[in-house]
């Protein structure tokens, strides 16, 4: 069953480089583990679920490279479901984990899930480092404005006014903007998509996965059980047409029926949702995901206040920019380069020795 | 071996058989820089020697005052020594505010050297001084040295047309200068230090060496009296000196080679814990890997998620990490990976007192986790003893796959001795073997353990084949499935507690040391070692039966303990807590254990332990 | 007192002291709602009870699975009673995952009530049956009642205009009506409450109530036997049901209104804890301040800043928060401030088994600081007691100026007993005296303390003339102020555990209970209780002579608790932990204390219990 | 000494509500506390300590009023210094202490001091969720971009490539830019300035206590031992005049020698500084501290990176948003009103009670 590990190079990892997958093609059934799936009739994990399990076979990454880490919340069962190498960790601190094993490891693919609560809550400052340093890490949050598996309570991108079970007199805070928080702590990939959208679901994970370096995605994910219904105007069919507002790169943002409606800058520095027609479409902002400023970003994630008014769904940016990992394997290298690899008992004798005959 | 420079024409010297000096003086005084340098020079020369930096908490507070002073002992020998020494016999003082914080530790007829120029009014004042201590006689019963320090060291250093304020910093190399012409120590190692430190501001670097050297040179002149403590008679091999969290970070990055694994530190900065991050960080060229976190749960969180991705997890911290870490330490118990967690102990607590040792947080390491979550515990005793230590952690960590506490305190971590290197060979094996193929048929359970050392098999990403699931929820016996079942719970409870049981059978035995007919037992674990060593020595000096044990190991205890404290009528335990360590002997053996515990943030001093072992065994 | 309904022309009830009904069906099926109403009738009827709850961690497992069967047990009786029961002598199944998941535990000859609907393949099939169990004759010890519930159901309800679907979702209430009828519980409580619950739904309210109605008919006109179990003899007074949480919100009002402060709660949710605080969020109008923090350190940080400012701060959680809560724990031992943390004991380690009770942080509670970090602990011991627990915790943290932590757990957080409310004067005073006016002269020294209590003085912002700073570094005696003097610490550690100490003067000495002539004790704390007390009613009912003792304070112990337990040959501890407080009587009273000890997730049953006890004590 | 406690009604705090202050005016001396100062000579940190206590009497808020929160650091000594109120916490967790000082007691005033490592590495996640609920606090972060107490590790506001004693080789994060930070998570008071502006940083703390609310202050602070001159772009002579940014509001963003240059946004969403002549003085944008909007405030933090290149100084955004102690004491009253004030006997018989006699 075992075998002695014979002594893989300081520098790579633990270097498990025998070559697999490339072969025989997995399908999705190869990602599915055996464990029962145990959400709620009806939740919106199971489509982000499926849609998630759909896209692995595609991406060509043999499973045994890929892990998918989680906190604690009904989203954060996800990785029992998917026949990866998986650690269902403790709530709030799936992205230190993922960290760890990212860092240790850039040749495998980490994917971390979070519910809005495990991340922006208990969660909210692993979160914000691991953008910040660039972790080569794809963070799904899937918000559902609720906290799922304790039975519903507010959550921090629950709607001000809410009334649950531990606001019974309504909630007295101001929700984050999930994507607004991204930005603010230097994420390099920021998007956003939604459980139902069958397509723009797999587009925008497939788009995480191209990034090397942090991805924060926003999957609003209805609770069907706590929080049925929070984001109708998006879901529902009118609210499809009217309220999504598709980010393209380099494209126009225009949006409702027949793109009648766009987005522009005013020079006071204040976006405005305006009539296509009545301004010119010249006038209409054009989307810039590779913009290495974020404000931009930040000021579409200002459009709505929350997933009731016309809402931007998509990549908000996607910059490069060194990712941890790489860096600190680069610095590990040069060292070695510089000093020569590591001898212990060069180490110890140090500078300063003496002898006693 | 270099021997002491015999100067032709110098006077015979003193013999002495072993001094303590302690070095005194404002934050700002460099107090800790001189004695590391005298420290460095005894070593060269070959005395055995043990060294207790004191500082303040404050990075510099203000100068002059009491809180702000900062000072180093250290005691040197010509025999193997325990401790930093009791009472200082030599006493040097910078200012008025070192005098009157440490005057009161100085053996009656202690010599005490004084910076003349420093006892002016405002420091007087400063220190709470109404009248100048160096004219009211009220040191009468010292033998005092007054030296100008200042305005020596402004006169040696003219020529390098340093400011003056800039100059007089030097006056801390003009002491040592002194006490080293004094105590025979060479100067050379010193000025090949100054002159590498300082090589990019070649000013500071002679200015030193100029005011090291004008020392020197004014303690022959001014014929002070001369001593000699002969190099102590040690086991032949290479030595160097090393501290205890210097040692902690060697031993982890020799365990890594032993066990051909890279070490992965996640960390978070805390006095007295973060050399050790800083040491690791240095050595990249090992492939050690360390992260700076953003908090301590962060920090361990890494290590663990490094340790599921086959590195060895390492997470250092103090008291308050500690505390925040426990949650993870509790997910790490239940996903069974290797991990170590390294405590060193400070004054608690809250904040408590940060500079300070302690070693109160045995209990805390032991239950300080909600739910049934043991996890062994490996002490250490002695500066160097750190090394050993954190290799013997990782390798129950890797060999059990269980996180491991390694505790050491803040006396330890900064206290320096001579260390004799070992030579790799000494070094345990630490085999690791990650599993590569199914267990069961064609399935790989993850939770099927080994039977003896009861651990579950290592299977990291990238193994094809192996692709599985862990968590904080508990798990099925074998397939590590989520079970609620109750049986179930009960089982994998007594397997958890059953693995780190198992231990005992692979540790060393507890010895015990002393009289054959001794029947009182001093029991101990950690830092207190070398208190309880000289203490014992003193106490068969006067002809007292005694006898000595020290727990390496505080979970499991080795699985002779309760034979040997059985042995003796009478244990007695001497510890920097509240009794902590007593608690667990008395609840596992049911014997009687005596107290002696204090938590002063200081050690124990030899003299003290041993008036109250002979007052507890009577 | 209302009496049972007898109808006329019933037949003659079969007359019972007491049952044990377990109602076990789907996640989806409303069992715990079933059986919290038919416990609220039982209690209208004035049958003593004890009930307990039993759900999945998730919230809605997958339909038909064993993983997803909720089950809820209640003991009825005309005596009092003290657990809610081994073994169930009713079962009611509403699907053959719930048959299979409990039928090992129903009593031989005990009665199965089953919707015969559910049993077909599908649901079989999940279920894992290979054949039908009601057709198989594999239940044949037991009477079975089939039902079709599922049809039955969606029948009475045709005329509510609800879908099948819909309709079917009713049949909880059908096999209500039907147990119902068998018991003789009045259906009025439970009309009145869905009609209540479902004011704005009121075809649902309907067809809820046609399926009582339907099942209560059903009985009569089956000729099901008829059972009686009489009203308990229970003391004089007003009754309510009442579980854990409830009391402890309750009880932590209570004593707001006693000590005339404002409750502030700091808390993150957590199972078992969150009723708490949802309980809480809604009595805003006695001025209860809560906060869901981010995370459970900032609801403990809260809690200590509205106790800096005059508060009561209270924070509530579970094992894992526990442990996050630990390092501000002991910013409040180092601040001493009131502070109550209420710990509601699950299973661990780590994520565990976040549903099911256990008793195992016990041993974190006393030690899970680091630093000498002493608390006082106090814990429950029935669902009622939470009340008087919670109140005698706010007493304590107020008087003594210290956080203290209240340990409760799963089982009697969720389960229910019916509760005779006390009078208001029953209630202790809780005095508090905010400083007004310095202490020393002018001065206002925030550490100089009562000579009885050692509390240091409680001055609040918004008091002219008190302004003071105060951390977690060491504090000066009496000032305050920063202090790193050795001997300070070494008093201000003694201080505090002094303190902690002193409680034993003023709280209930350790009653024990049983013949006089018994030779074993058997010693509990926290909800082994009733288990407890059951067990030794049957080793009385079997004449074996035998003591009860159980403790509510856990740290201090009263003052006599080691006088008592040395009256005794044998001390046994049932726990449910791996011995936990066996370890602190061994270590403090050096008594050879016996451990009975489970971790199932489940409390003691007496019988297992009592056997475990004669074992031992023999 | 002490007095009994005369029953305060459960919704007023604890409502010691005896007048003071008022009579005698207090002076700087009044301030300061018995305890001797134990920074470093030349620490930044004496000029904020002497500004705050310059500025104190001038408030007119009784000294009693006043509770100074703090964490770990060199910084957070801060309280000790004081003759107010205060709480000396522990690392990271003062905005929590704080929030539970200022809810339970909307009459208090509270100031919370945090290091960059307290506020943003171990507090982060205590510093967004209170920015969010827009509690009642003046958080000021003492920006020295280094740990100071724990002797010179880098901060999460270093620089990147710092060489510290943790990293030795350089660090490898993108630092946080706190003001962007504080914007992305709804922060309703933003506001920066530096240890050496004698004037501008007293203006600045004026205007947040102005603010009821969370006012966030970022305070550029040189640590003259382990990270000196960081600032030094700013505080400079030249600096002082070529890259400090006055921020003003309804005032064109000018600066540099006789305002020669200044901001203007371009249609594309982008800001740019340009040379003033070259554009005309009506481009340049105004500045708008009370746009409810922050992504304006938020494109104004991305112009500088870090305080090497010219940096806005001064109040980024100020807007009005319920503050959260108020809107739970309003909650209170309107409980009390509706339930009538608690009555034990009453909530404890609650409606399902049964009576044995
Ligand atoms: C330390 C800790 N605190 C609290 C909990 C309880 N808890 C589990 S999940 C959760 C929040 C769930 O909400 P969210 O993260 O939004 O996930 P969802 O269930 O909605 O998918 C909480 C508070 C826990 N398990 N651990
Ligand atoms: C829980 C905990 N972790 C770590 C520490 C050690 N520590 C004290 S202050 C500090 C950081 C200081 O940096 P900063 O917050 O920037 O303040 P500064 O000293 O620079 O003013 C650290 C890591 C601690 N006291 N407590
Ligand atoms: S509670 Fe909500 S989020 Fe959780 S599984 Fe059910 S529907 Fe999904
Ligand atoms: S270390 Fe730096 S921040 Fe701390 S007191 Fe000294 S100069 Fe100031
Ligand atoms: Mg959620
Ligand atoms: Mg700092």
């Amino acid at each position: 069953m075992t075998q002695s590990n014979e002594g893989p190079s300081f520098l790579e990892g633990v270097g498990i480089t025998e070559a697999t997958g490339g072969v025989t093609t997995l399908t999705r059934k190869d990602f599915t583990s055996d464990q029962e799936v145990r959400w709620c009739p009806g939740c919106g994990d199971y489509a982000i679920l499926a849609a998630v399990q759909s896209l692995m076979p595609d991406l060509g990454i043999p499973r045994e490279k890929i892990v998918f880490v989680s906190g604690i919340g009904c989203a954060a069962r996800f990785p029992y479901y998917l026949d990866t190498y998986g650690v269902h960790g403790i709530h709030g601190r799936a992205p230190a984990i993922a960290t760890g094993i990212a860092t240790a490891r850039p040749d495998l693919h980490v994917w971390v899930v979070m519910g809005d609560g495990d991340a922006l809550s208990i969660g909210g400052n692993h979160l914000i480092h691991a953008l910040r340093r660039n972790v080569n890490l794809k963070l799904l949050m899937f918000n559902n404005q609720i906290y799922g598996l304790t039975k519903g309570q507010y959550s921090p991108t629950s709607e001000k006014g809410k009334i649950t079970k531990s606001t019974p007199f309504g909630s007295l805070e101001t929700p984050f903007n999930p994507i607004s928080v991204a930005l603010g702590a230097e994420a390099t990939f920021v998007a956003r998509t939604m459980d139902v959208e069958r397509k723009h679901l797999p587009k925008v994970l497939r788009r995480a996965v191209a990034h090397r370096g942090s991805a924060f995605v926003e999957i609003y994910q209805n609770c069907n059980i706590f929080n049925d219904g929070a984001f109708m105007a998006l879901s529902s069919k009118e609210g499809a047409t009217g309220n999504r507002i598709y980010l393209e790169h380099g494209k126009p943002i225009r949006f409702g029926p027949d793109g009648a409606r766009g987005v522009v800058m005013h020079p006071d520095g204040q976006l405005e949702i305006v009539d296509v027609a009545s301004v010119g479409e010249d006038k209409i902002l054009l989307h810039d995901e590779y913009r290495d400023n974020p404000s931009l970003a930040f000021a579409l994630s200002r459009l709505a206040d929350g997933p009731t008014q016309p809402t931007p769904m998509g990549v908000f940016r996607d910059v490069d920019r060194p990712v941890y990992g790489d860096a600190m394997e680069h610095q590990l290298h040069a060292a070695a380069e510089r000093q020569g690899p590591g001898e212990i008992e060069r180490l110890l004798h140090g500078s300063d020795t003496w002898t006693v005959d | 071996m270099t021997q002491a420079p015999t100067k032709q024409g110098e006077r015979r010297r003193q013999e002495l058989d072993r001094v303590v000096i302690r070095f005194a003086g404002d934050s700002g005084d460099g107090m800790q820089l001189t004695g590391e340098r005298f420290t460095s020079a005894t070593a060269f020369f070959g005395n055995d020697l043990a060294t207790l930096p004191d500082f303040p908490a404050e990075i510099r507070a203000p100068a002059g005052t009491i809180p702000g002073v900062s000072a180093f002992q250290i005691h040197f020998a010509d025999y193997d020594i325990l401790t930093p020494g009791d009472q200082p016999s030599v006493l040097v003082a910078m200012n008025p505010a070192a005098l009157k914080a440490n005057l009161e530790d100085l053996q009656h007829g202690g010599l005490l050297i004084v910076n003349s120029d420093a006892f002016e009014k405002r420091n007087l004042e400063k220190a709470g001084y109404e009248a100048n201590p160096l004219d009211d006689g009220s040191l009468s019963v010292f033998q005092i040295v007054q030296i100008p320090m200042t305005k020596l060291t402004v006169e040696a250093v003219k020529g390098t047309g340093l400011s003056k304020k800039e100059a007089q910093r030097s006056k801390n190399m003009l002491a040592l200068g002194v006490i080293s012409w004094m105590y025979g120590r060479p100067l050379d190692p010193t000025i090949e230090w100054l002159e590498k430190k300082f090589a990019k501001k070649p000013g500071i670097a002679q200015a030193n060496v100029l005011a090291l050297r004008a020392g020197h040179a004014f303690g022959e002149t001014a014929e002070l009296t001369a001593y000699e403590v002969k190099p102590a008679v040690l086991a032949p091999g290479t030595y160097r000196r090393v501290n205890g969290n210097q040692a902690v970070a060697y031993g982890l990055i020799a365990a890594s080679v032993q066990a051909k694994l890279p070490l992965f530190l996640g960390s978070y900065p805390i006095t007295p814990a973060s050399d050790i991050l800083h040491e690791l960080s240095r050595h990249k060229n090992f492939g050690v890997r360390t992260v700076q976190a953003e908090d301590e749960i962060a920090a361990i969180g890494m290590a663990i998620g490094a340790s599921f991705a086959g590195h060895i997890g390492i997470t250092t911290t103090s008291g308050p990490g500690l505390d925040l870490k426990s949650e993870s330490l509790g997910l790490a118990v239940a996903l069974e990976l290797p991990l170590i967690l390294v405590d060193i102990q400070r004054g608690g607590p809250s904040t408590g007192l940060p500079t300070k040792t302690e070693q109160s947080d045995l209990l805390h390491a032991m239950y300080g986790r909600h739910g049934e979550s043991p996890v062994p515990i490996v002490a250490a005793y002695s500066a160097s003893s750190c090394f050993w230590a954190a290799v013997e952690a990782v390798r129950l960590s890797i060999t059990y796959m269980t996180p491991v506490i390694l505790l050491t305190d803040g006396y330890l971590a900064t206290g320096a001795e001579p260390w004799r290197l070992p030579t790799m060979d000494k070094l345990p094996q630490i085999p690791v073997r990650f599993a590569t193929q199914p267990n069961v048929g064609d399935q790989f359970w993850p939770y099927l353990r080994d039977d003896v050392t009861l651990a579950r098999p290592w299977a990291i990403p990238g193994t094809p084949g192996l692709e599985h699931r862990i968590g904080g929820l508990e798990k099925a016996d074998g397939t590590g499935n989520i079970s609620y079942d109750p049986e179930n719970h009960q089982l994998m409870t007594e397997m958890r507690a059953a693995k780190v049981k198992a231990i005992e059978e692979d540790i060393e035995p507890l010895e015990w040391r002393g009289d054959e007919d001794a029947r009182v037992l001093v029991l101990g674990w950690g830092s207190t070692y070398g208190s309880i060593g000289a203490a014992c020595r003193r106490l068969r000096a006067r002809d007292i039966k005694i006898a000595q044990a020290h727990l390496k190991h505080l979970n499991p205890f080795p699985k002779n303990t309760g034979q040997v404290l059985r042995r003796f009528d009478k244990v007695i335990i001497p510890e920097m807590n509240t009794g902590q360590l007593a608690k667990l002997i008395r609840a596992e053996f049911l014997i009687d254990a005596k107290s002696i515990t204090k938590v002063k943030g200081l050690p124990f001093r030899a003299g003290e332990l041993e008036e109250k072992i002979v007052e507890l065994a009577s």
